[in-house]
């Protein structure tokens, strides 16, 4: 399936990514946002540190915020990023 | 009006924009919305020269577009229904800040002043723990990102 | 300025006055005091066209002079003194006004938000229950005096 | 003793007076606002009405807000006005 991604904030400064679309194959467990995480997490040292790491991660799903357990469905629109700090 | 990143999504009430804003002009058009409104309570956020001990020399906003208007909107709504109001504004600019700039404005119009006044402090409680939005700070020691504070999800648990 | 009748007692925190005022611009004008100010909680209080079920169509406000300005000072001074803000302003109409008109103004600039919304409301709620102002509606039936309402005094009691 | 007298609102209008300088005698009892009240209610129904009856009647002394116990010295600035209402 296809989805896309997008990195906000630290995320995007650090791993230098800001949007990339991705195919995930379709296995028997369905992708949730923890198991993106740790897919992404091999890609090297700061990529693990960013989205495994000690640094709190926040995820949406279609502009939704997300907890780990989501699940990520074909076509959806996936985004990492810090705790938010506006205002 | 035009301008704001948030056009579309709901013009009137929403947006966030990279220009600056005439808070007097947003309040007197909430005023002038309906004969009913008797209180018009407002929130201004403006960057300060110092955070953390650190003089702060420029303020960069950075936020997800299309999720951030869609999550103010939904703050918005949120308070319209758990309130007795009958209208309520956010702006928020995004891009490069000067101390003393402005940030954010919220303005809830209605009947009565305590109803206005619990609905523009929870917008801005959930604004700050939900809206996307990451500041990036440039001081005497460089750029750095600004952490989330533990008193703003506080502040957001109390409306719970 | 010029033109309140609080001039002398406080002229840049208080006013009490005729005439209309532009919050916007005194919006701007706290703002622009200090470098050190992260928030401005404002609330405007106008006249309604209804009021207990009844058209207004006028609304005239009298007041005690100097005990009304000295009162405003002291609930600035309580605000300033019992929340870290940095600056308090009240602006209070007298004489009659149309729906719609504004009749009061409180600001309170700080650091931050949540200082800055407690004060503003405090000040409200010690303003409708201590400060000597008297508000007389005229209606198709005439005139008739605003009554006190209980509900003024709970919001007050909820700061002791 | 002189004190000078102020009435506000629904009193002032009701009792046609806006303010008055008025000479009590000194007794052995200092004058108090309840005191005052009393003695003007007996200049007639309207001023019993007003100040001794069922509305209630705020007092302040010198631009404070005082109870009725409140004593009153030679030359003090006494005001009587229903609760307060604006905002």
């Amino acid at each position: 399936m296809k989805i896309k991604l997008f990195y906000f904030a630290r995320l995007k400064e650090t791993l230098n990514y800001s949007t990339e679309d991705l195919e995930l194959e379709n296995a028997d467990q369905p992708w949730t946002i923890l198991k993106l995480k740790a897919y992404l997490a091999k890609r090297g040292d700061v990529w693990g540190q960013m989205l495994m790491g000690k640094l709190k991660v926040r995820a949406a799903i279609n502009h939704e915020l997300v907890h780990d357990a989501a699940a990520i469905k074909d076509g959806d629109e996936v985004a990492f990023f810090p705790p938010v700090t506006g205002g | 009006m035009g301008g704001g990143s948030g056009e579309g999504v709901n013009d009137m009430t929403v947006r966030v924009q990279t220009e600056d804003f005439d808070a007097g002009a947003e309040i007197k058009r909430l005023q002038a919305a309906r004969k009913d409104i008797g209180a018009v309570v407002s929130f201004i956020g403006l960057v300060r020269d110092i955070n953390d001990g650190d003089t702060v020399s420029q303020l960069t906003l950075e936020h997800y577009p299309g999720m951030t208007e869609k999550s103010l909107t939904v703050i918005a709504d949120q308070a319209k229904a758990r309130w007795n109001i009958t209208d309520v504004l956010i702006i928020h600019r995004v891009g490069t800040l000067q101390p003393c700039d402005q940030i954010v404005m919220v303005a809830v119009a209605g009947g009565h002043r305590g109803a206005a006044f619990a609905a523009c402090e929870f917008v801005m409680d959930y604004l700050k723990t939900e809206a996307p939005f990451w500041k990036k700070e440039l001081t005497q020691d460089g750029e750095r990102w600004v952490e989330a504070k533990d008193s703003d999800d506080d502040a957001k648990e109390r409306w719970n």
